[in-house]
């Protein structure tokens, strides 16, 4: 009988999107939480995806640990192929080379529309102010598919964003491609520290895909403030390996500044 | 520059220079001559940087910031600034927090509560123009263009909120977004290597060096080194900024501290939790006088607030120089 | 992709490809798995480009041209080729010379007679789209934008021969110069160094290397050396071209010849006046059959049309070197 | 009593054109005869001109002797500032950063529009087909003040363009501007074999300066095929100095490829 393992949900959550990265691809890497992933899947998944970092980092090896809050710093954007410039990093993923773009998200709709900027309010005079899209804008427009990671809160999934800052599918299929944005591209995953969805192909609605092992899809979707479509059959994820953990914790965040969270318990 | 400079369109504010205009202050007070044009950082900030002027800055808080020279209007105490800042952690909130800033375009806008909350009070407008936003209308300031075309931003709460606008691509008949060119009054831009005149080297990557030093009608740079003017000919691929778009030089080694000065020294992550705790007016209060107001220069800070021993410990971390020459 | 991808406008013929269909190639075709690409020069020609193709090469005839590639495409005889090209003084009247190429945008079309007697014959349609607009055009293919703004060509016969369009400009009210965005088949580009994979460095300036890269459909590369592609990752700051945009990868020493190599070997000005002097079909013949048809690879030119010691004669004349590593 | 000296209408053209750059400004220089004359003004009195190269070369000080033919080799971008690409450069003019633009021509007409695209028939099937705009148009609409350099041939100045390649004055006063050109600028001085030529600030149309010493007003005008206005005070431009004839023609063209052309005398 399999010991159980003890994990964080940030750690969930992140083995869970390193799992998600293809090797011999291309991937934006949004500021933060998709820098770690991008680290673990590089270091015990995918030895040859080429990261991309809006400040003009292509396909750097990041040296571990991950200096906290960095990103335009030495360790990040250790032996890159190139280095560039802004306006050449979105050259890349506008031009069409950028496979997957991997992002955080202050909230999130049914259709993947992402808002970093604020809560409540106005935007002129706004509740809570929040950082804003950085480079997310240009990454969720550009990419081919876009990995949203985001904590499993119910208040972070909304059925309209309070403000919509890194365009999913807008308000339903086709708009995007209306609007202007590249054909073809739009949210692919959303991995959270709970359960994984993807979108439907017709209704370009969240769709839940997969849980952790555990975890029932009424407590997944109890919380949401929309309830996500729901994929007919919904597979289990396993939880952090003990691989993932080791790396996470002895090379990538030893001092455990980002990896923190709530405690979670699962088998293996 | 600034009035005639804002723009209001439907509650929007921004900032345009047609580029006639630029091109006139460039023809006109940008001198050409390789002339040394080395200040003292009070001096740069006192000459080239005036109340309600337009700013931008390279690269982040905690890397390769121009964080002496922003010390440095904070210290001038210059008022009614507005910001246009990509990765701005902390930059903005000392601006804002030292009444120096009212306006700002981001980008990405700090963290910790201070600058949200003065954003929600009202003290200061933030306009969310995205990075890569930021950086295509530098570069379209750069190129002398008034405008550049973009796939991004379309579909979102961005288009309502900026000038940006949606045209009708001529040869596809699709929607496409526009932005407006960007011609700051400053650009403020802290360089690994620079000569008396002007000539300059970053190692490593850079937001908009060049784009930002070709569309502001002022460029001030900060270097942690000053070298022969000679060097820069021997090795043109090197050069990032040539000296003809610049106006003043500072000497300013350790100019980037707190922040990571890539292959010369690393963040103080200390310090910029420091900065990052900063949530009232009193603590801001505090740090304005512990660091900024209660040192006359950037020399002076770094002897009494960093020190001698920190410093050297900061270049000791700074391990990873592989690239970076 | 050639029928498709010419559009007919008041007797104007341009090349365009919508950036959705360009960016749907590049996600279905290009590999960005590190994988050896090298090819000889017969394999690359022979699988990467088509009778009917759009081809761009970087620099100039005199310096850093592919002119090995070159070489190959006459000895495959590609037909109704379509050639971008700015410095084009030997390519052009050789490619029309041997039936390869039915259109050239232009640039700056050669010297000598040949070519502009084609032209005036009918034989090849030469489309005036200036220096500064071809780059453009690819900077527009490489930024995934259906075009680029300008303010040059305005005012010109250039506006009525080519398909650039007079837009309004939506913040100034002003006319604006748009030109189309442009992504060829083919791009050909000889550098420095590459590795098997295809990251690759060009020393010293370059008309369009990263553009043309980022925004063709496929990019052949001719290496004057091939080296580890460890060599890269250390030093990130010189990769022109990372591998990824690549589709081969070809050795070809001396391949810019008889242009030059900076840095690495000078000009055959003897060989330049020999393309220079050709003015009839009869001299085109001859030379075509001299020096193309009658050898098999580059290689075999080296040994019996330029010989060891002319090269070694061409080397030595390369001192200039500063600046170029 | 002065010495006659000899000299080629070639280097005289090069020689009047070297005294026209300012030091210490910038300058676009175009392919050709242009690099020699800012070779000649570099090297005798500007030492701190800065050329500027459409291929990306940003402030070269070249090497001699002049390689024919080349412009992006590397004596011509030795010891450059900064060396950049194509785009970049047209940056530097687009933004106003280029004083001057210096350009050959193979017909101009009152306005100082250039044609170097063909001559006679139609664009399509032209009589004669030459090399077209090169960079050319790109530094005749940005650069503030263009000189152009042209062989002193009447057949080379025409009433009307065959083929309008780079921008003059158009048809006339504010043309350039209604036609969305940078505002103030435009062509500033034509240096020919003979003479040189300004323009009227009024009506834009091509104004005689002065000649060359011993050469009349009337030997100017009489091939030309149409009259220039003529400034009220026609200056008299002494032939190359010693020193001029000898940098071109022991460090800059010992061949003699370039200035070769029509002998010549004057008295110096």
């Amino acid at each position: 009988m399999p010991r159980t393992v003890e994990f964080t949900d940030t750690e969930f959550m992140i083995a869970q999107g390193a799992r998600l990265i293809e090797d011999g691809k291309t991937i934006f890497v949004g500021w933060g939480i998709p820098q770690v992933v991008a680290m673990l899947a590089q270091k015990l998944y995918v030895p040859n995806v080429i990261q991309l970092f809006e400040f003009g980092a292509i396909g750097p090896q990041s040296l571990l640990p991950f200096v906290r809050g960095t990103m335009g710093g030495p360790q990040n954007t250790y032996r890159s192929l190139q280095w560039l410039n802004m306006n050449w990093a979105f050259s890349y993923s506008a031009a069409g080379y950028m496979d997957y773009g991997m992002l955080g998200a202050l909230q999130v709709d049914p259709y993947g529309n992402i808002n970093s900027t604020h809560l409540g309010g106005t935007f002129e005079r706004p509740e809570r102010r929040f950082a804003g899209s950085g480079g997310g804008n240009q990454v969720a427009s550009h990419c081919w598919k876009t990995i949203i990671v985001i904590k499993h809160e119910g208040r972070r999934f909304v059925p309209r964003v309070d403000f919509l800052t890194s365009p999913g599918y807008l308000d339903g299929p086709g708009a995007r491609e209306k609007a202007g944005l590249p054909r073809g591209t739009g949210p692919h995953r959303v991995v959270t520290s709970k359960a994984l969805f993807g979108f439907d192909e017709e209704s370009r609605r969240m769709t839940l895909l997969s849980t952790l092992r555990g975890v029932t899809v009424e407590e997944v979707v109890k919380d949401m403030a929309f309830r996500p479509l729901v994929a007919r059959e919904v597979f289990e994820v396993p939880p952090p390996t003990q691989e993932e953990l080791r790396v996470l914790r002895e090379e990538i965040d030893p001092d455990r500044f980002i990896i923190r969270g709530e405690k979670m318990t699962a088998t293996p | 520059m600034r009035d005639r400079a804002i723009r209001r369109e439907g509650g929007v504010e921004y900032r345009f220079v047609p580029p006639d205009e630029f091109r006139e202050h460039v023809r006109d007070r940008k001198s050409k001559a390789p002339a040394p044009k080395l200040f003292t950082a009070a001096e740069a900030v006192a000459a080239f940087v005036s109340d309600g002027d337009y700013i931008v800055y390279d690269f982040s808080s905690l890397t390769r910031g121009p964080q002496s020279l922003i010390r440095e209007i904070i210290r001038q105490r210059k008022k009614d600034l507005w910001i246009g800042a990509e990765f701005t952690l902390h930059e903005s909130p000392l601006l804002v927090g030292a009444g120096c800033a009212s306006r700002i375009d981001v980008g990405f806008l700090g963290y910790g509560s201070y600058i949200g909350q003065a954003v929600c009070d009202g003290r200061v407008k933030a306009y969310e123009w995205t990075n890569g936003g930021i950086a295509l209308r530098l570069l379209a300031g750069a190129r002398g263009v008034p405008f550049l075309p973009t796939r991004d931003l379309l579909g979102t709460d961005n288009m309502k909120v900026s000038a940006a606008k949606v045209l009708n691509d001529p040869y596809t008949g699709d929607p496409v977004c526009v932005v407006p060119a960007l011609n700051p009054d400053v650009a403020l831009i802290h360089v690994h290597q620079a000569d008396a005149c002007g000539n300059a080297r970053i190692f490593g990557t850079n937001l908009f060096a060049l784009e930002a030093s070709l569309a502001s009608f002022r460029v001030i740079l900060s270097a942690e080194e000053i070298v022969e003017s000679d060097e820069f000919r021997k090795d043109p691929m090197r050069t990032t900024i040539p000296y003809f778009l610049v106006d003043a030089v500072v000497h300013a080694p350790f100019g980037a501290y707190p922040g990571a000065m890539p292959a010369r020294y690393e963040i103080d992550l200390e310090h910029v939790d420091r900065l990052n705790a900063i949530r009232t007016d009193g603590q801001m209060r505090e740090y304005l006088e512990e660091y900024i107001d209660s040192v006359a220069d950037h020399e002076e800070f770094l002897d009494r607030k960093v020190g001698a021993s920190r410093m050297k410990e900061l270049r000791r971390r700074a391990t990873v120089v592989e690239g970076y020459r």
